[in-house]
């Protein structure tokens, strides 16, 4: 196996080679990929077609934004998948409700102290990076993550059932299904209106502002859709991947 | 002059329609019986009433529409079909007839699969008798192993299964490994058309090399012909019950094969263009093979219907023999020699099956003053026996003597020595049957007592073949004109 | 509303797999329901889908994600292509996804226990991401659908036992290195044509005349190794007979006839359309004969392998690697007809697998055994299970009027058309190993005897009484229905043929 | 864009993952891991990718390697390889 | 021949340094994904071979001498108060393009979802089997072993 590994890289990896000799130079800015009429329009007519600044986030909610509709859903299906593989749900009701008190009896006082202290501010950044993906880096997803991780570590710090309490699984699904729903429905509202799926100008009679601005508040509403499911996912990765599923005590 | 017709349709779909009603009378065995005879008659009448028309030298037509691009299909009612048609119709009344005695006689299980099998392969019979293109011949060929297979193994034990897998593998192992490439081939090569016409599709298409393996490609890949070396199948498939040995392995199955080597000689490459390409030659050479191998075979057999099946497997030699000699008169032989052999060959089974019902004897050896204890049924033997040798007031010798008239128009000079050679083989292994039947001294004879024929259900149907065999020496006609149509000889 | 179709065969399922997460764990019969209303929603657009094509006059639909305009001769956004073949392709997943539903239906709750909405919520989006392969016409959007596809399948297929989730763990490992390879390959033809759209990276390639550039073909060499990993292609198909033989049953049943058929169908679409058959073809590359003998290896092998097999969904696997032999060898024969017969193989092979597929599952469920022995003596027990089986079967073997038969006939006349016999007698070869195979389970169910049978009420004339199947009818429909399709796509193949005969790009 | 810069982390990169993929303990092969993805997002960062960047910290230094911890406290923690 | 070697280094490595780097770290992905023996350990391999193709993508869209893609606050007020044509105001060399990034980000994303789906399946291995180690599972499922 070792060898048949090793000779496969090596042919892999000099057909590879063998191709790099071809490209253009590291950083050439007249390269095709570069110069092309694809990236020239969107670094040109970005802050004409939708008011956007941030390339980035215009492209990815809105010129590619039936893309980034399937990254959510793949984050979906992770999260969905996860459960569907490693979760049991077995005698649930003959577990005894945790205690409003079981945020205390477990992790160290003063990780939980300063947990606490942290993770609203954690969480609040992660609603700017939300919101502020227009003008700056960062978006739905980036920020869905933040706001997953915050669960994450308050999970670390205090125990998954106090977690659990703020975030239950049900719940979680519920906002992972919700976020995609926000997504697709606003791309369904598009057709309703009588554009393409996905065609955001077609809701300008429904949005404050112009065409573009539609775009740009629609934009807003999407990456919102993908902070919901992100964050409801993430944290259900983990809280089934630190409890083998069962879904009792964190690590 | 081609007219559109659904004759042939309805023809066809006769004894299909029958399939749901024995299904349906499965609890009542007469009524059952019923709708296969009323299915059987329906589908002689049909083709009865059809005959005056082609022999008025009009063309019955009937499409489907294009399954294919290009082929649609079809059926095309001439001579050589119609002849065919109605030899495979009439038998299958007798065959029904004797089948019930015989099932009833020996209480067979799963009669009602029997007979709607059987009705399913003869409707496909027919569907390759009046196959208007290669396509729609090769469809009705496997539909006709496919459906005959449950009948070849329908005693369902260890014997019968082992039969059942020689019989599959080779029919559908060759015409998918041979035929099914060959066909494609024709098709590619002819621009995307594949109907029978009477200078036959291919001709001028195709050169002599390619010609050579698609000739001897559909030839062998037809292998229900029997011939050799894909004639395992045929003795192997004996263990069917008797009828079926009786209906397939006379009429309805190895003329089939023959039926579409005929049709591969005259409609898809013509034999004219043969002659010009040159090569049926070699076909030629593995049909005489054939023929003299298996009389030497079938002299060393015991089992009587193996020893049936070998001299079978000799006669479809002759009728392969007869067409790759590309004389009219030698195809005219073996279009006659399907029926007669036909004829010849389903009396002899049938008093097999008659032996078999009455005294429960399956060995030549044990046959031995049979006669006297069954005459009627060894007198048919004998009839048939004749036929099938080629002696006189039998059938079989007129379609002998138009091939062997055919031999000697091509030329073919050694392949006359293979005709009369085999011609004695034949005497050979039949002739003792019916003598020592009939003539043996009193104490050599195994029975005693009196008479004790098999049911009269098993008995008419076999006097009627016998009769048959001695009629149409008398008066081929009929048969002779319908051959004509393909041939031309009068 | 009409011209909405293609983008709404694709919303149904979404929406109904985020219903079906809503509704949650309990509500199983709502869930089967919900499901079922959404792809029958999804088979009429697509069925829709079909006629609009028809009634197009380019031949093709195309719909622009976002509305965004091409903006000097390039698309800026993401395009949906829908011509005759994706719009058959795509009818043909959303019915197949529709028919396992309803076949799902008992068997779901035994096999899923607690999990039911969330195989119901994973299917769908399997039959998104599968129709979203289909259109789309973005090449980097088609490696998410890719990953979409790829994901819900680790986790149905993980679903299943201890072995199930061994066998989709290794499928993790060689379907990531697959789809990366896929990416890899994109990124290739990104940097030299700068655009990602399929028609726009083709007519790039064309005006810039890239085709001597190294990096196209190694472009090219990644993506075919990236997608023959994806459809188990002869020596990359490690992976597949585990990964769908210890899947659970409605999921095996659902993800064989798929799966492979539309990875073929992006293989043709990347030959045909993103490359083009002029350069795929050009005699010039060391590719062409080779990857010919190659498939001829896959056919021979996959027939061999399934030969030895005991284990019934394991010797369907192994013949699924022989048909995409089949499939691949017939792209790759460079010329029309063989192509042709790919193209509609893709449909053919999808019911026959799929008739064969329910046919074992429901076989297995009764009798409690995946061995090819559990077929003993079934044709008296389950006479309409063996019915449907043995059309699947004829059809694998292929003999008239079955669709097997006729999708043979197209990629045989191709290989002669071109005189690759080699590849007819491969293709003639397996046919008959595949009758070995067929017949001898036929055999076994049509005379093989159980105990006990002989005690049965005998009729008249001394045959047992046909007994329905004693399965529910849930399951028995949905295996009628395929076996009617392997029908119906078989008769009706020279329409089919027509069809996609004038979706074929002038080579 | 600074390429010496850039050729540094790199090397660095290379030498990660060589050690991630050869410590024999899983829980240091996974903070090495976590080392690595930590390197790459600082050199997109470098590279004018931010958005790319910010992702990847958030990702590939931050969650993955939390559930690649979870996982390898729930099972075991020595490898043979 | 040194003279080439030295030549071959400017031509083809220097300017090259990012490519070459990618295919060496996609190579040590999929050498581990092959060869290794631990579930986790495979896993990681992963990882770096998608980071890899990652880093690919990523030197795709850089330009020499640009910044990143997004519009500095004077930019954007000169287009959008002042009404300034936006191709006077933004230059092409000065943003690296922002198409390789957006797949990126949902590469990534792909690549965290495959990991984590990848990580529950490895904890259900562990579950039923006990070890994570491939050949110890093969063990237990040869016939005659436990299974």
């Amino acid at each position: 196996m070792k060898l048949f590994g090793f000779i496969a890289v090596i042919i892999v990896g000099a057909l590879l080679l063998a191709a790099t000799g071809d490209f253009p130079a590291w950083g050439d800015a007249g390269s095709p990929a570069s110069q092309g009429q694809v990236s020239s329009f969107y670094i040109e007519q970005t802050i004409n077609e939708t008011k956007v600044p941030n390339m980035v986030t215009a492209v990815l909610a809105d010129f590619r934004g039936y893309d980034t509709m399937f990254e959510t859903v793949v984050i979906f299906i992770a999260g969905i998948g996860i459960i569907a593989v490693l979760r049991t749900f077995g005698d649930q009701a003959s577990k005894a409700p945790d205690g409003p008190e079981a945020d205390n009896d477990s992790g160290d006082l003063i990780v939980r102290t300063t947990c606490h202290m942290v993770v609203p501010l954690i969480q609040l950044f992660a609603l700017y990076v939300i919101a502020h993906g227009h003008h700056s880096p960062g978006g739905g997803f980036q920020g869905g993550v933040m706001l997953g991780a915050s669960y994450i570590l308050f999970a670390l710090a205090c125990g998954l059932p106090a977690a659990k309490r703020r975030m239950g699984e049900r719940r979680a699904i519920i906002i992972a299904a919700a976020g995609i729903i926000i997504y697709a429905g606003w791309g369904v509202a598009c057709l309703l209106l009588g554009g393409n799926f996905l065609d955001y100008t077609s809701l300008d009679p429904i949005l404050p502002g112009d065409e573009q601005m539609a775009r740009s508040h629609s934009m807003l509403v999407v990456e919102i859709g993908v902070a919901f499911t992100v964050t409801a996912i993430m944290f259900a990765i983990y809280s089934n991947l630190s409890t083998r599923g069962r879904l009792e005590k964190g690590l | 002059m081609i007219e559109e017709s659904f004759l042939p349709l309805i023809t066809w779909m006769v004894s299909l329609l029958a399939v749901p009603a024995i299904l349906l009378l499965r609890r009542t065995p007469n009524a059952r019986e019923m709708a296969t005879f009323v299915a059987a008659f329906a589908k002689f009448a049909l083709v009865a009433v059809m005959v005056p028309m082609i022999l008025d030298g009009r063309v019955l037509r009937f499409s489907f529409g294009e399954i294919l691009p290009g082929i649609p299909l079809e059926f095309r009612v001439d001579g050589l079909g119609i002849l065919f048609a109605l030899v495979a119709s009439s038998l299958w009344i007798l065959t029904t007839l004797y089948a019930v005695g015989y099932m009833r006689g020996l209480k067979e299980h799963d009669q009602t699969r029997f007979f709607a099998c059987f009705a399913v392969s003869i409707s496909a019979t027919i569907g390759v008798a009046f196959a208007g293109n290669l396509f729609t011949l090769y469809l009705f060929y496997e539909v006709l192993s496919l459906s005959t297979y449950p009948l070849v193994t329908h005693h369902g034990d260890k014997e019968a299964r082992s039969g059942g897998r020689t019989y599959l593998s080779h029919l559908l192992g060759t015409s998918v490994a041979f035929v099914l490439p060959a066909m494609i081939y024709c098709w590619v090569r002819s621009g995307g058309d594949m109907s029978f016409t009477d200078g036959g599709f291919l001709a001028g298409k195709i050169g002599a090399g390619d010609g050579m393996i698609v000739l001897l490609a559909l030839t062998l890949g037809f292998a229900k012909s029997g011939l050799m070396p894909f004639h395992s199948w045929l003795p192997n498939a004996m263990v069917a019950p008797t009828p079926v040995s009786a209906l397939l392995h006379a009429v309805a199955v190895v003329k089939v094969g023959v039926f579409c080597v005929i049709r591969v000689f005259t409609g898809v490459f013509g034999t004219d263009f043969l002659g010009e390409l040159d090569v049926a030659t070699a076909v030629s050479w593995i049909a005489a093979f054939t023929v003299i191998t298996s009389s030497l075979i079938a002299l060393s057999q015991d089992n009587l219907k193996r020893r049936l099946a070998f001299s079978t497997i000799g006669q479809l030699g002759y009728i392969v023999l007869g067409v790759s000699l590309l004389s009219p008169l030698g195809v005219t032989g073996s279009i006659l020699h399907i029926a007669m052999h036909a004829f010849g060959k389903i009396t002899l089974f049938f008093c097999a099956g008659a032996i078999y019902v009455a005294m429960h004897k399956k060995y030549v050896s044990e046959l031995v003053g049979i006669g006297r204890k069954m005459p009627i049924t060894m007198a048919a033997f004998a009839i048939g026996s004749l036929s099938v040798i080629g002696l006189p007031v039998t059938g079989g010798l007129v379609s002998k003597w138009y091939l062997v008239m055919g031999t000697a128009e091509s030329g073919q000079i050694a392949l006359l020595v293979v005709f009369l050679v085999s011609s004695i083989l034949n005497a050979c292994y039949f002739l003792p049957i019916v003598y020592r039947a009939f003539l043996c001294r009193p104490e050599e004879s195994l029975y005693d007592g009196g008479r004790q024929e098999a049911p009269l259900a098993c008995l008419v149907p076999l006097c009627i073949t016998a009769a048959l065999s001695v009629f149409s020496f008398f008066n081929p006609n009929l048969l002779l004109k319908l051959a004509g149509l393909m041939t031309g000889v009068e | 509303m009409t011209e909405h179709f293609s983008a709404l065969i694709l919303l149904m399922p979404l929406f109904g797999a985020l219903l079906v997460t809503l509704l949650g764990r309990e509500r199983r019969t709502a869930c089967w329901l919900t499901a079922l209303v959404c792809l029958a929603a999804s088979s009429a657009f697509a069925i829709g889908n079909i006629c609009q094509v028809l009634a197009s006059k380019s031949g093709d639909l195309r719909y622009r994600m976002g509305g965004w305009q091409e903006s000097a001769g390039y698309e800026v956004g993401i395009e949906l292509r829908v011509d005759m073949l994706a719009a058959l392709v795509v009818a043909m997943v959303v019915l197949v996804g529709f028919v396992n539903i309803i076949f799902a239906k008992t068997r779901v709750g035994s096999e899923m226990k607690d999990k039911v909405a969330f195989f119901y919520a994973l299917k769908q989006l399997l039959i998104v991401g599968l129709c979203g392969i289909v259109m789309t016409n973005d090449a980097f959007n088609l490696y998410v659908l890719i990953e979409i596809t790829s994901l819900t399948s680790y986790a149905l297929i993980a679903m299943g036992n201890r072995r199930a989730a061994l066998s989709s763990f290794n499928y993790i490992i060689m379907g990531t290195i697959g789809a990366s390879f896929y990416l890899l390959g994109v990124g290739y033809l990104y940097i030299k044509t700068g655009t990602l759209n399929i028609d726009d990276i083709s007519s790039v390639m064309q005006s810039g005349d890239l085709w001597a550039h190294p990096s196209i073909m190694i472009a090219f060499v990644l993506i075919m190794l990236g997608i023959w990993t994806k459809m188990a292609f002869f020596p990359l198909h490690g992976w597949l007979p585990n990964a769908y033989s210890y899947a659970p049953g409605v999921v095996g049943s659902f993800m064989a006839p798929l799966m492979t058929k539309v990875m073929v169908y992006v293989m043709l679409r990347v030959m045909l359309w993103l490359f083009g058959g002029e350069y795929v073809y050009s005699s010039g590359h060391i590719w062409g004969e080779l990857i010919i003998w190659m498939s001829i290896i896959a056919i021979i092998a996959g027939s061999f392998l399934a030969l030895a097999c005991t284990d019934i969904k394991k010797m369907l696997t192994y013949l699924i690697v022989a048909e995409v032999g089949y499939m691949v060898g017939g792209a790759w024969l460079m010329d029309g007809a063989g192509i042709l017969g790919s193209m509609y193989h893709i449909l053919s092979d999808a019911a026959m697998t799929f008739c064969l597929f329910l046919a074992a599952s429901i076989v297995i469920l009764r009798t409690g055994d995946h061995r090819l022995t559990a077929f003993t003596g079934l044709f008296r027990s389950m006479p309409l299970t063996m019915t449907g089986f043995t059309v699947g079967a004829l059809s694998m073997i292929g003999l008239p009027p079955t669709c097997g038969f006729f999708s043979k006939w197209y990629l045989i006349s191709g290989a002669i058309e071109v005189g690759h016999w080699s590849y007819v007698a491969a293709l003639l070869f397996s046919s008959l190993v595949n009758a070995v195979i067929f017949f001898r389970i036929i055999e076994r169910a049509y005379f093989g005897r159980i105990e006990g049978v002989e005690s049965l009420p005998v009729d008249a004339d001394g045959s047992p009484p046909v007994v329905l199947d004693r399965v529910p009818y849930s399951m028995l429909l949905p295996l009628l229905m395929a076996a009617g399709s392997v029908l119906l796509v078989g008769i009706y193949n020279e329409v089919l043929a027509g069809w996609l005969r004038a979706a074929i790009p002038s080579l | 864009m600074i390429w010496q810069f850039d050729i540094i982390i790199l090397i660095f990169m290379v030498l990660a993952a060589i050690i991630a993929l050869r410590v024999k303990d899983l829980l240091g092969a996974t903070l090495v891991f976590g080392i690595y993805s930590f390197l790459i997002c600082l050199l997109w960062a470098e590279m004018g990718a931010v958005d790319v960047a910010f992702t990847e910290a958030a990702v590939g230094a931050g969650v993955s390697t939390v559930i690649m911890i979870a996982t390898v406290f729930s099972t075991a923690r020595r490898s043979r390889d | 021949m040194e003279f080439l070697a030295a030549g071959f280094i400017e031509e083809n490595i220097v300017p090259k340094f990012n490519y070459w780097v990618y295919v060496i770290l996609m190579m040590i992905g999929l050498f581990a994904m092959i060869t290794k023996n631990n579930l986790i350990k495979k896993l990681i391999g992963m990882a770096i071979f998608q980071t890899a193709i990652i880093l690919f993508y990523v030197s795709i869209g850089v330009k020499a001498e640009s910044g990143i893609p997004i519009l500095g606050h004077e930019q954007h007020h000169e287009i959008v108060e002042e009404g300034r044509a936006s191709s006077e105001v933004i230059k092409k060399e000065k943003f690296a393009n922002p198409l390789p990034h957006v797949l990126m980000l949902t590469a990534i994303v792909v690549g965290v979802s495959t990991l984590g789906l990848a990580l529950a399946i490895s904890q259900r291995i562990y579950g039923s089997f006990n070890t994570l180690e491939e050949d110890e599972i093969l063990d237990q499922l040869r016939p005659g072993g436990h299974d």
